[in-house]
């Protein structure tokens, strides 16, 4: 069998909940593959992991792939299993904001590490400043967690809509209590859990040999995972060594992120991609990636895979 | 290949350099006392640029200093801002605060043994609470400004300070002590007068390894949560950008930054222990 | 045994200041989510519902007691002591973690000290280097070492000892030199008077004389190694170990769990050391070197 | 004013608990001296010399008996600062100069400054250490610092000088210079001296009165009255009344001795 | 064999440099010792007794002038290992009982193991100490542990033994016991023995030859051969000839002697 390794980009969820399906379904082995999954933190960049030889593939999102491929990081898209993005805005109603005009002069938690950029653009398409100030807003290196909106520190917090969003109504605010602007709504979405591989690579036919059938197997991974929510929450939970996850929490997040698939089958749209990177060269003054990237993406593998 | 060789070369000639100057007669000089270690990072600094170059590290890896001196004198101005966000407000703050604390704590109990022989094991093992964990509890309870910082900076300067003013306070031998009670001394008189000169170079010790930690606790922190300036949160994010020549840069200013606050404190040690067996060289 | 009442008092004062500073910070979320109800709190209400938040901005000293227990004991009675939920598993892998990395750390450290001692060269230029090296944020270059050490093939439990053999080289450095330069003229030069070769001195004098300092050395290097293994273990994807159960703990808000890591961290701390201590106790005092 | 007692002590006892046992530092030691007296106490190590000093200086308290310095308890004498100590080794504060540290009693004490500074003039003259005043402590000589020490003690100009071993570290030369000058002193002053010594010579060519202990416990064995004339040049060391006192004392000091643990 | 030279210093300087300028610690010293001689070195504080010894030991090497020691440079007999030092201060290592610390030049020169319990049993005889071979120093006084110093220089059987105020700690009895046990083993064996010493009366009690010195810079301003017989009672003290002698010490020391800083 063939080995690949694949680096998540966080901790281990039903975010990445195909992936387990598909090593614990055996998906993978029927491809003849030995897959290794290695998960995420705050800490760990994917594409460091990547170019150092530590993976094969690695998911992330697609600005900060970008971003990496401007910084001298050749990676290409070989596969988008999420259609659309879950990331949003949350805010407390009781700040008496109802709209993105009433953010200048407010605190927002935003999370960096390359996550910063759909937001960037968002505010510059907005007009408003970050740099605090009356007309514009304070923007917050936001923590991994949502204490910030809980403790009254931030106005608004980033949040996914499988996660941090559920983490805030556990701790007891309510749906009442909060008002959310979806980046899917806002116009400035960007794509989201894609996997990507080093573009020289690709150079050899095993490897894409391989990434074909690794790509049908993950796919394979995730219409059961959508299919069947609870159990598929559930083989994650076994694959959590930290044993920090909840029942409760993975079957409902595994029910988001079902919502976040839904209509791929796995190749990239290159409509999603033009209007990712149309978003991020709007960034502003100081834009993300200054040139339209040549070559990020392709659809040799997917269009070997799902044939 | 060329490149290894730059390297191999300039390990040799720095090595042969340092072996002749630290065993000419000039040794002694504060030239040569300079001259040596400069060279030696010198020589590391080449050997780094050869071998990255050589052996074609990516630069999202490890970048060669040559792209890293290029960064830094490139980006001042935010250098600048970081480094007063995170050394001046987080790391300086916390660390008057958390020393000073710390000494004043030592000489509150330091009247009461068995308020000593309770709080230091206790102490002992609070301070042994890794910061990591600390970190993002008081950035919850301090918010994200330098306040959180200078909070994580307290807790982890107070408890080494406070182990060594107190085991300070206790340096004097009988004689002196006994000299004191000859005079009737009250016991601030013996403290001012006695005790807390006596104690300066445990003190100082203890000033001495908070210097580090105060730097590292303020970066660290802001791994958890920050406004959009400071040294960890340009570190942690142009990571995520893969701005590894950033974040070297910064790695730069704290090393810099932190050698020069150890350097200052030792100065000040040198002045006011200057009568020390270890000061009299 | 004369230091466990005032031990006693000590904690027995913060214990009841914590459940103080308890009530004081989870107040406020308290009355939020009562006003949010709609309801009123008496003060015994208020003060039940701050010691029994789910994520309390500071948990009360029970609840991290009995998370620690049945995250520990409990688990160990059930027979559960290696599962994934158990601290002690946790605690196992940064335990292992620490140790090689205080051998590694404390080997270098000693090495390292004893060149600069007999080496002028190294004494000259290292010292200083030294130094910097301990003002570099860790936690930015870890990450990067696992990185590199991945690209060679080196990952597991290597990496983590690295890292915290990096942090714990720096205190056995400073101990051993100071140490090894400990012995007075007079001592050195009566085994000048014996024509002693370096090697002798070395075994005879110099290292005997430095063992209260090795001991003071390994004590500290032994904190910070353990410190080194939970900050290595967040760029390994922080899955295992006492400080993935802060980190993750810390993502999802569970004050109580990172409390209870902390405190499983802290106490592993105090026996690592406590270990180093008795081993020190009773060596110097064979060496009679202790009164 | 003469042969008032200044330190009446009688059937003192004195015993430290230790972990190998009590050690009966002073057993019944019955002794007064009166002012004026230059009493020196002479005998092995660890026969309770110090001791006794210490507990006519009230930084030990005896066990049993009693004890009066000034008719007063030695607590409150030393709460009048009745007594300048001289401890065997100088014990300067390293981070003191040599007149700070001489100043250091005068601050406690509360002198007036300029008062301060005289004073420190003074005994800095007495111990012919004038211009070392801004020298640190280490950088004189062992010599040096023992006078410093001694001038220190006799700053503040306390009738009473208690002074254990204060010569022992110096070479015989300046040993017998600073006898001269302690002699000298107390002839000058009417000063009470209490004085420990392990030299023969040193306590006959100094003493009014000797005192001979041995150890374990410790005890008073002979006390010698000194036949020899206040007035002493140095040669009075070569008279047979000298050699007859310290024949006299050494005599005293072997009976107590016991070889098999010095 | 006697009267061949051990030692022969012509014309010795020794400058220290120092941050406040040189110090001549040495100056234009000659002295020849010849094979089992006793002599004694004494002088002020700071005259250079303890170099002129570390220069026969070759822990300091001279400026100008020459000195051969067994006839070859002081570092040469050092590496033939020539000499036993016994340094002022007692200087035992605290982690070695007391037979491990007599053992520690024995195992440094490669003595086989049975050679070096003979002579650390034999040691320790003579200097009074068996039975305490398995204490370690703290447990033993201050004497004993002078003793054990004494014992540690002689293990290894070096003809000639340099003492640096062996006995300066003691007290005045124990020193006269310990004197006498020296001379003894002196008489006994043909060593030859270089000695620092404060102590006229030990000078002249012990020596063949008494050197005194003087400081600033250091030079020798007599040598003083004794007309006492070898054997020595320690009642020869009280003989005139003694008496003769030491005063005629203590004029030279005294002509030596500067005030204003010993
Ligand atoms: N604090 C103490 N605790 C226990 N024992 C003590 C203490 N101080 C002194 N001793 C013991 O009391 C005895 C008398 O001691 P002291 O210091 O008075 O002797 P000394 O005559 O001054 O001797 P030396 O000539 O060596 O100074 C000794 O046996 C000593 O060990
Ligand atoms: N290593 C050194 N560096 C500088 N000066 C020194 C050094 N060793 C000794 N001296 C100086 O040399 C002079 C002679 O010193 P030495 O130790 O030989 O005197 P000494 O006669 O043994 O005195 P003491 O009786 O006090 O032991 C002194 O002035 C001393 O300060
Ligand atoms: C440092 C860091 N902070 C936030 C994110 C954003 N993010 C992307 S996926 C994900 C998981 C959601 O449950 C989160 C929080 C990140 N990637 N890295
Ligand atoms: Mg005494
Ligand atoms: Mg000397």
């Amino acid at each position: 069998a063939d080995d690949v390794t694949l680096q998540l980009k966080w901790v281990t969820q039903a975010q990445f909940a195909g992936y387990y399906v598909a090593l614990e379904n055996g998906y993978y082995a029927d491809e003849d593959l030995n897959v290794t999954i290695k998960p995420g933190g705050p800490d760990i960049a994917p594409v460091q992991v990547l170019m150092g030889g530590g993976a094969d593939v690695m998911i992330d999102w697609m600005p900060s792939a970008l971003a990496a491929r401007e910084q001298g990081a050749p990676v290409v898209n070989i596969a988008q299993p999420f259609k659309s993005s879950g990331m949003m805005l949350t805010c407390r109603k009781d700040t008496g904001i109802t709209g993105p005009a009433d953010f200048p002069g407010k605190t927002l938690g935003v999370w960096f590490f390359g996550n910063e950029y759909p937001f960037l653009s968002w505010m510059s398409t907005l007009g408003i400043g970050t740099d605090g100030g009356d007309d514009g807003v304070t923007v917050l290196k936001q923590g991994f967690n949502v204490d910030p909106i809980l403790q009254g520190q931030a106005d608004c917090v980033s949040t996914m809509t499988y996660n941090e969003y559920w983490q805030i109504i556990d701790a007891g605010l309510t749906a009442d209590d909060l008002v959310t602007f979806k980046y899917e709504d806002q116009g400035v979405a960007t794509l989201e859990d894609g996997l990507y591989v080093i573009e020289e690579r690709l150079d050899d036919p095993a490897f894409v040999d391989q990434m074909t059938r690794f790509v049908r197997a993950s796919m394979k991974g995730w219409k059961w995972a959508e299919e069947n929510p609870e159990k598929a929450a559930m083989i994650v939970l076994d694959n959590d060594e930290t044993g920090a996850q909840t029942e409760h929490h993975q079957i409902r997040m595994m029910g988001e992120i079902a919502k976040l698939t839904a209509g791929s089958n796995g190749a990239l749209d290159p409509a999603d991609y033009e209007r990712t990177v149309s978003t991020l060269m709007s960034g502003g003054s100081d834009p993300v990636i200054t040139a339209v990237p040549e070559g990020a993406w392709t659809h040799v593998i997917t269009d070997a895979a799902l044939n | 290949m060329t490149w290894i060789v730059f390297a191999l070369v300039s390990w040799a000639v720095g090595y042969w350099a340092n072996y002749k100057l630290a065993n000419s007669a000039l040794r002694q000089t504060r030239l040569v006392k300079l001259a040596v270690p400069m060279i030696f990072g010198v020589t590391v600094m080449a050997v780094w640029e050869g071998m990255v170059r050589g052996l074609d590290v990516p630069h999202v890896i490890l970048p060669p200093p040559s792209a890293i001196a290029e960064r830094f004198a490139g980006s001042l101005p935010v250098l600048w801002v970081d480094f007063v966000q995170t050394f001046v407000k987080g790391a300086l703050s916390g660390y008057v605060i958390g020393c000073g604390a710390a000494f004043l704590v030592a000489v509150l109990i330091d009247r009461s043994p068995f308020l000593q022989r309770g709080l230091l094991p206790v102490g002992n093992f609070i301070a042994a609470l890794p910061i990591v964990g600390t970190a993002p509890i008081l950035v919850m309870w301090f918010g994200f400004d330098w306040q959180s910082k200078a909070a994580v900076v307290v807790a982890m300067v107070f408890f080494p300070v406070l182990v060594n003013t107190v085991q300070g306070l206790t340096a004097t031998d009988r004689m002196q002590r006994d000299l004191m009670a000859t005079y009737s001394a009250s016991y601030w008189q013996t403290l001012t007068k006695l005790r807390l000169p006596a104690a300066m170079p445990a003190v100082f010790n203890g000033l001495k390894i908070a210097t580090t930690l105060a730097l590292i606790g303020a970066i660290v922190a802001e791994f958890f949560g920050s406004p959009i300036k400071g040294m960890g949160f340009r570190i942690s994010t142009e990571v995520g950008k893969l701005g590894l020549d950033m974040v070297w840069a910064e790695i730069t200013v704290a090393a810099l930054a932190g050698s020069a606050f150890y350097g200052a404190v030792a100065l000040l040690e040198k002045g006011v222990t200057f009568w020390h067996p270890s000061q009299r060289g | 045994m004369r230091s466990f009442l005032p031990i006693l008092t000590v904690v027995t004062a913060i214990v009841v200041f914590w459940y103080g500073a308890a009530v004081w910070m989870n107040a406020k979320w308290a009355q939020d989510q009562a006003v949010r109800a709609g309801v009123e709190l008496s003060i015994p209400e208020l003060v039940a519902d701050t010691w029994s938040q789910e994520r309390p901005r500071l948990p009360a000293p029970h609840q991290v007691v009995v998370e620690l227990w049945n995250t520990t004991a409990d688990m160990a009675l059930q027979g559960r002591a290696m599962s994934k939920r158990s601290l002690i598993f946790h605690g196992w892998i940064t335990l292992s973690a620490t140790l090689l990395g205080f051998v590694m750390g404390t080997g270098a450290g000693i090495l390292l000290a004893v060149g600069i001692v007999y080496y002028r060269v190294m004494d000259m230029s290292v010292m200083p280097w030294a130094i910097a090296s301990q003002t570099i944020p860790i936690l930015a270059i870890a990450p990067m070492i696992i990185v590199v050490l991945n690209s060679v093939g080196i990952q597991g439990l290597i990496p983590k000892a690295i890292i915290s053999a990096y942090l714990s080289f720096f205190p056995v450095v400073v101990g051993m030199v100071k140490g090894l330069r400990s012995p007075s003229s007079d001592q050195l030069d009566l085994l000048r008077t014996y024509n002693a070769t370096p090697n002798a001195t070395f075994w005879k004098l110099r290292l005997p004389s430095s063992t209260p300092y090795l001991f003071t050395s390994l004590k500290i290097g032994m904190a910070a190694s353990l410190v080194g293994a939970i900050v290595g273990e967040l760029p390994t994807g922080a899955v295992r170990g006492l400080g993935a159960r802060m980190l993750t703990g810390s993502y999802y808000g569970q004050t109580i769990q990172i409390w209870s890591a902390l405190f499983a961290a802290a106490i592993l701390a105090a026996i690592l050391v406590g270990a180093i201590g008795l081993a020190e106790r009773s060596i110097l005092k064979r060496m009679g070197m202790s009164q | 004013m003469r042969n008032a007692p200044v330190i009446e002590a009688k059937d003192l006892n004195l015993t430290f608990e230790t972990n190998d046992g009590p050690v009966h530092a002073l057993k019944g030691v019955t002794l007064t001296i009166d002012k004026g007296d230059f009493v020196s106490f002479i005998g092995p190590s660890g026969c309770g010399k110090t001791t006794f000093l210490r507990v006519v200086a009230a930084l030990e308290h005896p066990t049993a008996g009693s004890i009066t310095v000034n008719g007063m308890s030695p607590d409150d004498a030393r709460r009048r600062r009745a007594y300048g100590y001289v401890f065997q080794a100088a014990g300067l504060y390293p981070w003191r100069s040599i007149r700070d540290n001489i100043r250091l009693p005068l601050e406690i004490m509360g002198f007036p400054k300029s008062e301060q500074d005289t004073q420190i003039d003074r005994v800095l003259d007495l111990v012919d250490l004038r211009g070392f005043g801004k020298k640190f402590p280490w950088q004189l000589s062992g010599g040096m610092q023992q006078r410093a020490s001694i001038a220190r003690a006799l700053a503040f100009d306390a009738n009473l000088l208690l002074m254990d071993e204060p010569f022992g570290a110096l070479d015989e030369i300046v040993r017998d210079h600073l006898n001269e000058q302690l002699l000298h002193l107390w002839g000058s002053t009417d000063k009470t001296i209490g004085f420990v010594t392990h030299s023969i010579p040193e306590a006959v060519y100094l003493s009014t009165k000797i005192v001979v202990m041995s150890p374990r416990p410790g005890r008073i064995t002979d006390v010698i009255e000194s036949t020899l004339p206040r007035e002493r040049p140095l040669d009075i060391r070569d008279t047979p009344e000298f050699l007859e006192i310290a024949h006299r004392v050494r005599e005293g000091l072997r009976a107590g001795h016991a070889y098999d643990d010095e």
